[in-house]
């Protein structure tokens, strides 16, 4: 059975939490949710190509674990990868470049929004591929203790991907290689179109972990301090060789699977989306923070206004990139 | 683009009708399921959602969840269920979204559904459907852009279809559900929402026959999916020009009916072969080795193949444009062969 | 967690069980064992092509498991699949031509060891690829119930099978589809040379199906009586229309992974060996029989008697086949 | 079977020693792992046990329980462990053992391995080996007998090696290993007791090199893999009734040597590729399709291909047997080329 650690955020231990920490989480927050509506905007102006399947609504959990990891920690993310990206630390310019298929892109303009990565910031990728990304962060693990060092690897994934073999192949070789992996199940209730109901029975995607011998632990992932005390648990726990975990956050997209269209679908009630925006991850955390005195309303403010600043310049840099030379076909298939 | 249509046989009295690719190809899955009670569809949200390219619209409705079957992103477990399912004389219809996203479930696909027949020693059929989309062209990028072909003509057991329009979608899926064995069907995602004439009646169009779908005495172009549109297009152009290009879709790739080709070529003496995957082991390949043979006498040009160079589908579009063949890489292709003495 | 049936086998309430039933699962795993061991003199001699993977110690699974199935049930096998053709009424002789590699094999010579397959019995086909059978068992089980009838389907898969992605999909499939589909593993402790504890941190392989919401129990798979009540209560509710179940059968191979090279390997220590040997199913039975009057030492030899002349004449029958002509090399390689 | 050994260039000394193919892989991989820590190897029993085919063995001994990693039977997360691995700067060997197997995780090596480099705009390698053990002979059926190097070699991003005797077993292992990329090592599972002469030294084999391993002015044989070795003896048979063939070894198949085969061609003007993968859309029809068109003007008659019939692979040895392309069938394929004028 998997832990619950919901209850705790409610605790009053939670007001405890560095300052430091909440406007951490609610940077990366506020920066993932504008570059995300930003992006969504240019999208249906048609301003870019291919698919984006937008993050909003889950900036919780990437903001709570990203902050509970280094700069030498490896992630590897899904189709829905902007989130992680930013959180991350991956640059905002060379992301929307990216989104918009220029050479200045952080992959040249060759991968699009599933294939951003970063490798100097160990964001080893966006995938197409759904529970592709778990193996290789499996991989990422077994080269960072190969090495004798002590980075860990975190693998993002939805509900939807623990169907996939991928999933189940890759947390079996991690617990039995017990490497330090922390499994981060992002359960926003739906595969695409399919609600959760509709392709698992179970309720708590976490209660899987129990398969591979691994621990795990559910956390409300709206609160974004809830998930970080549970990744920096893991990821601590990881670092000193405990081997795997998984962490089940329950979160929730406001976007559609792909695109923006709005959030009511008839796949969704109009109720069940109500219930989730009310407890929007970056309302929570900034109510939390101004009633206990962690931040003011205007240093709450000036965040937003900074990154709206930072995003409308990012896009402007991404709109006035060249775009790839058609010259350079074949550049990077092969090394060497 | 003009494309010569055969008429059903039993249809004579067939009004113009123009349909969606897609629409087609819905309309003659959900004839073929009318027809035959053990046709079903399993896959990533075809029922509830009717899939995400349109494909399965209305199905739901019509032959509700009995028949139509929302499944987990399981794709080996979805392609068994069918394998299994076709096994005890159900006509499954397995639907893989991507045709990139066979790489997680081709064992299912190749060592099972295509070999099981032969290695139980013919004990039982595997009437087996896979519809899936490939092809570039929308800005999907590297894992959401390919065509696969040449890996599954090179699977005994297996057949392959590529339709090139609304017409060959529809007839060419209910044949292949009416086809005893695993046949994969591939849908090209751009085309989509291309249009052409549909009769409203089902019909199936025969597994393994090529189409001519135009007639030129000058060069035989030999044209894969979507590439067959772009070859007219080329075509037209030429005719401008004064050459006279046929046009052979081969509909399916496997079984190929070289026969046509052969004739073709033996008229025309000059043949090139269009197909969006990349050229290196594409099926263009297996096109001009079988034609350089069966024809060595009556080649004035050695076999031209137009393909994606040898790299992933790239992203931007700029690229992805250049990436992809098209009518004017055709036409150029077309007055390259005729120069060659 | 999974249910514990080993006990129940200790019950005396094992005694009331018919005569019938034990008799029957005594022929089955007789001729199992004497297909296996004949199968393994002939290729030692060199008379057998191809690989075997030979069945013998883990005999009481399948004849317990099939004494508990209709001939409309069906089944998918593994690369180690002789004991359930066997066991579920495949012909000797076609399965010995098929050994032989003759046209009058159950696959016309055309298969071999590993794709021996009868559909008047609803035997669907040993496999070679590991894990591959369990999706297929899904799709027959789907037929079933899509024709409205009530046979079920079962799928034999070994311990290390349960580490790959088409075993987790498949019971995932079944799950939420709600199919009669027994899932039952054979668990002899090794994935070819790999213990069990060298490919999962699991005791226990049924706990794996708590990540599918399905029940699950765990047999002594040495006894044949213990895994046929398992599998009747199993096949009764999958029949019953109740979804699938997972089988745990403790079970131990006697000969090598492939071959029968003989009983000690490295992999393996003489102790372990030697304390399943004093466990083998078929004295386990053939003891418990004679001890509480089912049956008598002369019955029982009779058996053993019959079955070795019926293997006999198979064999003979096998060697006098014709071999295929070459010239039908296309044969079946497509239907019409 | 005699093969013209190329002097590794820093051995100049070297004693004439034989070695089977699988433990001239076995050494070849030895001196790989001496020289570089990065690499280590995983896979199903290839550390206890040695490898099912003794490909790994001693190697546990040697270099103990970090670089020599048994893994659970879960191919897509095994080659996803390499990718990763391969991705922060190691060397992976991943081991397939049988080449059928790779459906199970070809999402891995094609969408994964083979495209990351490319879609991540060049930011990493991944210098991944994979080894596996494909061909058919010994009556171990469809599933277990495959030769799918076609399929791999129309991967943009990976790269394939074909080894046909011992030499060739350890070059090529030892120069994927130390290649920047993806490189699959397509060992054949008959030839793994061959032996032929091998250094003791490590050395490599350019990849994408062709070797000519036999030379001759009448025909021009391209051989892959096992083929090589039947390629030869069909040569030494043909010589006797005075026809002299020349034999191409590929060695790699992607990418692929055509300008030795070109070479060749415009000597001989007759060409026959053979390999044991099923003709149509075998790597011959590649091979094929190339010389046509460099060459057309060379050629006294079409390219010839010889590879397994369109079925699975038989299990019966009767079957097998006349299945699988073997000296007799080159020989009678030469024989025909020089027939035509
Ligand atoms: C192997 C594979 N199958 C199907 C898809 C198509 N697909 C993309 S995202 C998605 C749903 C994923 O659901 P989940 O894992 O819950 O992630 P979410 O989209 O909810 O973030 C599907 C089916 C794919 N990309 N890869
Ligand atoms: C996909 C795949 N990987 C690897 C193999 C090689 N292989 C055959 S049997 C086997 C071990 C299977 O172990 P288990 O499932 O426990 O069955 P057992 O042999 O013990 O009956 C392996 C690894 C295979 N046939 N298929
Ligand atoms: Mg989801
Ligand atoms: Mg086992």
């Amino acid at each position: 059975m998997a832990q619950r650690a919901s209850k705790k955020s409610a605790d009053p231990a939670a007001n405890q939490e560095s300052a430091q920490v909440v406007k951490d989480l609610h940077e990366r927050m506020v920066r993932i949710r504008l570059f995300e509506t930003e992006a969504g905007k240019l999208m249906e102006a048609g301003r870019l190509p291919g698919f984006l399947h937008l993050y909003v609504g889950q900036e919780a959990v990437a903001a709570g674990v990203m902050a509970a990891l280094r700069d030498d920690d490896q992630i590897t993310s899904t189709h829905r990868g902007h989130g992680h990206a930013v959180a991350k630390g991956v640059g905002l310019r060379e992301m929307y470049a990216e989104l918009y298929g220029r050479v200045t892109g952080a992959c040249l303009g060759r991968g699009g929004s599933m294939h951003i990565n970063d490798l100097t910031r160990g964001m080893l990728g966006a995938n197409g591929i759904v529970g592709a990304g778990v193996p290789i962060a499996v991989g990422a693990a077994f080269a960072a203790r190969y090495k004798g060092e002590d980075s860990v690897a975190v693998t993002f994934f939805g509900d939807g991907a623990t169907n996939i073999g991928a999933f189940h192949e890759g947390a079996n070789m991690a617990a039995i290689l017990g490497l330090p992996v922390v499994f981060v199940c992002e359960n926003n209730g739906y595969a695409e179109f399919t609600p959760q109901s509709g392709h698992m029975l179970l309720t708590d995607v976490a209660d899987r972990a129990a398969a591979y011998g691994m621990p795990s632990v559910i956390v409300d992932g709206m609160d974004a301090l809830a998930v970080h005390r549970a990744a920096a648990d893991a990821v601590a726990r990881a670092r000193a060789g405990a081997g795997p975990m998984m962490i089940e956050a329950k979160t929730y997209r406001f976007y559609d699977h792909q695109g923006v269209k709005g959030l009511r679908h008839p796949y969704r009630s109009a109720e069940e989306v109500a219930e989730w925006k009310a407890r929007d991850p970056i309302d929570l955390l900034e109510a939390r923070a101004v009633a206990d005195g962690t931040a003011t309303r205007a240093e709450l403010d000036d965040v937003w206004q900074r990154t709206r600043d930072e995003i409308a310049e990012a896009i402007a840099y991404a709109e006035a990139s060249p775009l790839p030379d058609p010259a350079d076909l074949l550049l990077n298939v092969y090394s060497g | 683009m003009t494309i010569v249509k055969e008429a059903p046989a039993a249809a004579p009295n067939v009004v113009a009708r123009k349909l969606t690719y897609v629409k087609a190809f819905n309309e003659g899955l959900a004839q073929a399921m009318r027809e035959d009670e053990n046709v079903f569809v399993a896959g990533e949200d075809v029922a509830g959602y009717g899939g995400v390219f349109r494909m399965f619209d209305n199905l739901l409705d019509e032959f509700g969840p009995r028949r139509m079957i929302d499944t987990p992103i399981s794709e080996a477990a979805l392609v068994g269920l069918g394998v299994g399912a076709a096994a005890r004389g159900l006509r499954p219809v397995v639907d893989l979204m991507f045709m990139d996203f066979i790489g997680v479930c081709l064992d299912q696909i190749v060592n099972q559904a295509a070999k099981m027949k032969y290695m139980f020693g013919g004990a039982l059929s595997v009437p087996l459907t896979i519809t899936t989309a490939s092809g570039a062209g929308l800005g999907a990028a590297a894992q959401h852009s390919q065509s696969l072909e040449a890996w599954l003509a090179h699977v005994p057991g297996l057949k392959v279809v590529m339709p090139s329009d609304a017409y060959t979608a529809k007839g060419l899926t209910v044949s292949a559900i009416r086809d005893d064995n695993p046949v994969v069907v591939m849908l090209n995602k751009v085309l989509l929402g291309s249009t052409s004439e549909v009769p409203e009646e089902i019909y199936g169009i025969p597994l393994g026959q090529a189409h001519t779908a135009r007639q030129g005495s000058d060069v035989t172009v030999i044209a894969l999916g979507r590439m067959v549109g772009e070859a007219l297009a080329a075509a037209d152009e030429l005719a401008a020009q004064g050459v006279e290009i046929e046009v052979i879709d081969p509909r399916t790739v496997q079984p190929l009916d070289t026969e046509t080709m052969f004739a073709s070529v033996r008229r025309t003496n000059r043949v090139l072969v269009v197909h969006e995957a990349v050229t290196f082991g594409g099926l263009g390949a297996e096109i001009a080795a079988q034609i350089q043979d069966a024809a060595f006498d009556h080649l004035d040009a050695p076999v031209l193949r137009i393909g994606a160079p040898f790299s992933p589908v790239p992203f931007s579009p700029v690229l992805e444009k250049a990436y992809v063949p098209d009518r004017a890489r055709i036409a150029e292709g077309c007055r390259r062969l005729l120069e060659r003495s």
